[in-house]
């Protein structure tokens, strides 16, 4: 995974990773939103397997895993569509969940058929290295990267220590808070950056609250790639799918 | 508890990277006070002085007389200041959260028993304090609601999930993600993330040493059995651990929420009956009520307060390795036991300490008359005015509760 | 008290025939109990494990520092079985009662309190209860009435006169003359034919004798003034008796219900104005509020347990002696003292307690810090929540209590 | 007081005693039913001042007192009432009220008045003589009789102690409990009464809960007056002051 990064690094001065809610509003929505995210240019897709109790997710990330599931969003479904959109797409794709999600699956069972239909990472919000022993065994096993995840409270020694554990990316959050505020891009930001580069050698991510050309404008030469979440799907309540193409393109 | 906080394979912290170092501190605050003598101490002082520490034992002679079996104490959380044992959870937090100097609290709360205690102690303490109540939970109990803001605190209702406990302690691990510089959450039972069940449960542990100094004195020697009902574990391991620590052999019950009954899909039982299974949620590994996805089920007691899909991870731990044993009762049990319990002993149990009662009734008979147990009443009942007076579908009641709106009504409209 | 039960010119008894050897009697048991030790040991067992005392005596550190006076202690009847001071009468008479052989209680309400306590008392020691209470109280105090049915009482609305507590007294004694055989009446209050006033200030004086023990452990000497609200007396009675045996000079404050304000008419202001004269009702001579011709006034207070148009005659003699200071504080200085205690100190004060408090507040200033005060809370608010809200005119309450009755109101409909 | 019913006595075998309260409905019909009341044979009226606090009636006579001080009834439109009446009729007439009212209107003022006017004696339902030392002075001084009560709970110590106090006559209640409820006149009863009897050498008048004939006959030769409370206050709420006469008049 790190590796297909870096060579897309090669040519892009930032990546674009993008979110969707598996199964909001609807699979044939997902589907028509991923297309036109590869097509204009996205470098990387997480797809969040929605789950009850997303406890770091805002309102319309909350919202959207709830509406998800009263549509009747099963994990079998979420792995058939990853299956069908991973044939299609030549970018690497994420599943993004929580820990209880794998767990309930099996968590080998879970890895196994994510390698099966080529997944390249797991995002797991609530899965600290030192609760996924097990979890960073099969992932090696598996040849799926863990993303680990860095936060502005995250001391130098623990990103040093997330970094030994983590592969792919680092995800970067910008602030403290969950998914969906406005982040603000000043100094503490930059000095935060500083700290998360100096601590590993993977490529950055940074994601939580960025929705414009201006907010990845601010990242670019400090990070690798930023994570876009739900700025999209508020896109897509409002003025629908086909707003998304236009969207991602004007983010260069 | 082992280093990552597991009890067996129970427990554990399945936190956001964000509250990694808030954590940290935490632990360390936590057990520097484990460990000082004088914070214990302190904390004896507070609760002696502020609440009516040590709570009584009371003989219940009439109910003893009735089953004829063994004789029945019980242990008078309700008798603590703000009505629940709750209190000694949160005056001990309140402690901690003095020492770590921070300024703001926040707490999720069910029956709003758990957030009418912390704002108390948000009140006397000089903190900030947000309460996070589902919206369903707000509608049922706003009389605990209007306490809570006429104390200062900022009580927000939450529209997510099943708007219960459950979303409760989601949106407020939101918040804590968001202001953790500052803000301490105030876990209200012995469930999420290490170190908040063992601490909780060590704040707690005072009901049982002083149950187990009360039962010797009154009645010669320890008792049989302890009986506590059980929402996410606090008033039980309160209690129990006490006597866990004891050689002797005590039989310590868990009761549980059976609602509309174990078959019924409509309960809140976790541990003692097949309907739950091993997940992690909410920062922590127990045994949850979920589907087959792991996506979280709705659960249902006539208690707002058992009324959760998780328990304590040491309980679950306690319950595998067969030192527990877990009943439930039904939501007609419990309002039978609390019935017979008022008429008989003068006494109000709140409806989730009342599950501890009728588990006790269904087994006091077959008792030796030589022989003790000690039901933990974790709270009073006269705070559920509404819920109970409802459930008995009392007319005068409803007669006053519609007198009363056409009032309010006519002021609002005229 | 002289033999015939005077207070200097108060007090006395003053009852139909039909009762005076029952009287007779209750004095001779009263006697034989206050002489003999073990009736006090059992009595004191009987409120450490039925009830939780000794009542903590409360540092308010928070109010101190606002005030910036003298240091403010508060002794916490609220932390009673029940929730008042009720209990310490209540459980004393019950004990009275076991003795004489009685199998029926009765006894007056007017705030519901001493009702709630009476009945909690005959279920637990297994007699016939019947409660008389004004309709209007009855109204006012639903939840009280619910749970006084619930433990087996019988709640008698009383729709005679003004249709309150005096009324409930009178007819509490139109059922004693009648039953008078088995039945015992609870007297409520410091008040009634003596042996009355002694015996609940007896029974009272638990309040006092703890309190000054925990103040000079905690202050270190006694304090310099003692505040208590003033219904019929006896939460008063019950603090200021220990002082008063003292040597040293406490200053004792009572404070009565102010209602609309001294000169409003609508008040029960009985020793602090003008307005009450000397006379004789309800068995007893005290300062009552009547018209010239000696008929009863009608009385107001936002507090239904401060409302009534006489007073303690032990206390009209203090009165009168100049040993204790009378004041009174208005609704409004009330719910200000009630919102300022809720938000600086957790804890919730009854309405009728709230009266001790705003008394206090309005002098605690000009105190020096090296003194402290004790206030007196006789009671917990929690009980008030349709008062309270009601008064502080809580939207959300007002909407919870709407959507409340129309959901009851479409089930009687349709 | 005594002499005048043991003259009346020497003719009849049983002496009525009827009570009305003063203002209740209207001084005007308190007016006409006494005049009835004497008309036909009544022996002894007892006029209760009405109070607020009624402790020792019952429902009847307690709502009477309610809607006499409703209808602005006070203390001096009674002595006024009293007045007029005793001056026109030829019986002994007494005040039945609570201590309060004399009390507050000052003790000895109030005996003055009264014995200025011819009143005969007062009943006073919560002063036992105890509480009654400067009354029984003043009752001594102003030769006003203080009729005394019998209970069946006192004691024959007590019956004897109250006789020392007494004059006129002696009222026994014929029961515990408040005024209008029926009485058994069972043997319980004719062993109280023999008690009554052998406690005292002042006539006996029996009280509470006599409505008919058949009572009145029951207590004949046993007591020397009968006392007609509740029932009359009833007759005229139902049939008018028209009634009493007739229903007087059947009682012997
Ligand atoms: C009175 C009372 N008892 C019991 C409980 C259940 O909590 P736990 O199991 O943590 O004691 C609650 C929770 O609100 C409560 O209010
Ligand atoms: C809490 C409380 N305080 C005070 C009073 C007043 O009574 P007392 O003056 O006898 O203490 C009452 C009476 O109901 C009460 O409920």
């Amino acid at each position: 995974m790190e590796q297909q990064l870096r060579e897309r690094l090669a040519k892009k001065d930032i990546l674009l990773m993008t979110h969707i809610v598996l199964g909001y509003p609807s699979f044939d929505v997902n589907r028509e939103v991923i297309e036109q995210m590869v097509a204009n240019g996205v470098d990387c897709i997480e797809m969040q397997i929605p789950f009850s109790e997303p406890m770091a997710d805002g309102p319309v990330i909350l919202k959207a895993n709830q509406d998800a599931l009263a549509n009747g969003t099963r994990v079998a479904d979420c792995f058939s569509f990853a299956e069908e959109i991973i044939r299609q797409h030549n970018i690497p794709f994420l599943f993004m969940t929580y820990y209880n999600i794998i767990f309930k699956y099996g968590e080998e069972a879970f890895f196994k058929r994510a390698a099966d239909i080529g997944m390249k990472g797991f995002i797991i919000p609530d899965l600290p290295p030192e609760m996924g022993e097990t979890f960073l065994a099969l992932a090696d096993k598996y040849n799926i990267a863990p993303i680990l995840i860095f936060a502005p409270t995250s001391t130098d020694n623990r990103m040093q220590e997330l970094a030994t554990h983590g592969r792919g990316f680092i995800y970067c959050v910008a602030r403290r808070g969950v998914t969906g505020k406005k982040s603000e891009f000043g100094d503490d930001f930059a000095e935060y950056l500083e700290r998360c580069r100096a601590s590993t050698t993977l490529p950055l991510a940074v994601g939580f609250g960025i929705q414009s050309k201006e907010d990845i404008d601010a990242l670019r030469g400090k990070a690798d790639m930023a994570v876009i979440g739900s700025r999209t799907i508020k896109l897509v309540e409002s003025e629908g799918a086909e707003a998304v193409g236009p969207f991602i393109a004007g983010l260069r | 508890m082992d280093a990552n906080g597991f009890y067996g394979q129970w427990g554990g912290a399945y936190i956001p990277e964000v509250l990694y170092q808030t954590f940290q501190d935490l632990k360390a605050e936590y057990s520097r006070c484990r460990r000082d003598p004088a914070f214990w101490e302190e904390y004896l002082e507070l609760m002696s002085t502020y609440s009516c520490r040590p709570t009584p034992l009371t003989y219940a002679e009439n109910l003893t007389r009735h089953f004829g079996g063994a004789q029945i104490y019980i242990k008078r959380e309700d008798l603590n200041h703000t009505g629940a044992h709750k209190a000694n959870n949160v005056m001990g937090q309140g402690l901690l959260v003095k020492r770590m100097g921070k300024k703001r609290v926040i707490a999720e709360t069910g029956a709003g028993q758990h957030g009418m205690a912390t704002a108390t102690m948000a009140a006397k303490f000089g903190l900030d304090c947000t309460i996070y109540m589902g919206e369903e939970d707000v509608l049922r109990q706003r009389p605990n609601v209007f306490w809570m803001e006429k104390m200062g605190a900022t009580v927000v209702p939450v529209k997510d999930g099943s708007r219960t406990l459950k979303d409760a302690i989601n949106e407020a691990f939101r918040d804590w993600v968001t202001n953790v510089d500052d803000t301490h959450y105030v876990f209200g039972t012995a469930c999420g993330p290490a170190p908040f069940p063992e601490m909780v449960a060590w704040f707690q542990s005072i009901i049982g040493i002083e149950a187990a100094g009360q039962i010797v004195k009154y009645h010669g020697k320890m008792p049989a059995k302890v009986y506590a009902c059980v929402g996410g574990g606090s008033n039980a391991m309160g209690i129990f651990k006490r006597f866990l620590d004891d050689k002797e052999d005590i039989e310590l019950v868990g009761v549980e929420a059976g609602g509309h009954g174990a078959d019924s899909g409509a309960h809140a039982i976790r541990l003692s009956s097949p309907d739950a299974t091993p997940g992690v949620a909410q920062g922590y590994k127990t045994m949850f009520l979920q589907d087959d996805d792991g996506q979280m089920n709705q659960t249902h007691s006539v208690a707002a307060g058992l009324d959760y899909v998780g328990v304590s991870p040491i309980l679950t731990s306690l319950w595998e390795d067969k030192r527990v044993r877990f009943e439930s009762a039904t939501d007609d049990e419990v309002m039978q036991a609390l019935d017979l319990t008022m008429k008989t002993e003068g006494i109000i149990p709140a409806l989730e300490s009342a599950h501890a009662f009728a588990g006790a009734f269904r087994e006091v008979g077959d008792l030796s008359t030589d022989d003790a147990i000690i039901i933990n009443q974790s709270g009073r009942g006269d705070k559920d005015i509404f819920t109970i007076a409802h459930a008995f579908e009392d007319p005068s009641w409803e007669k006053f509760i519609i007198d009363r709106g056409k009032e309010y009504s006519k002021k609002y409209s005229g």
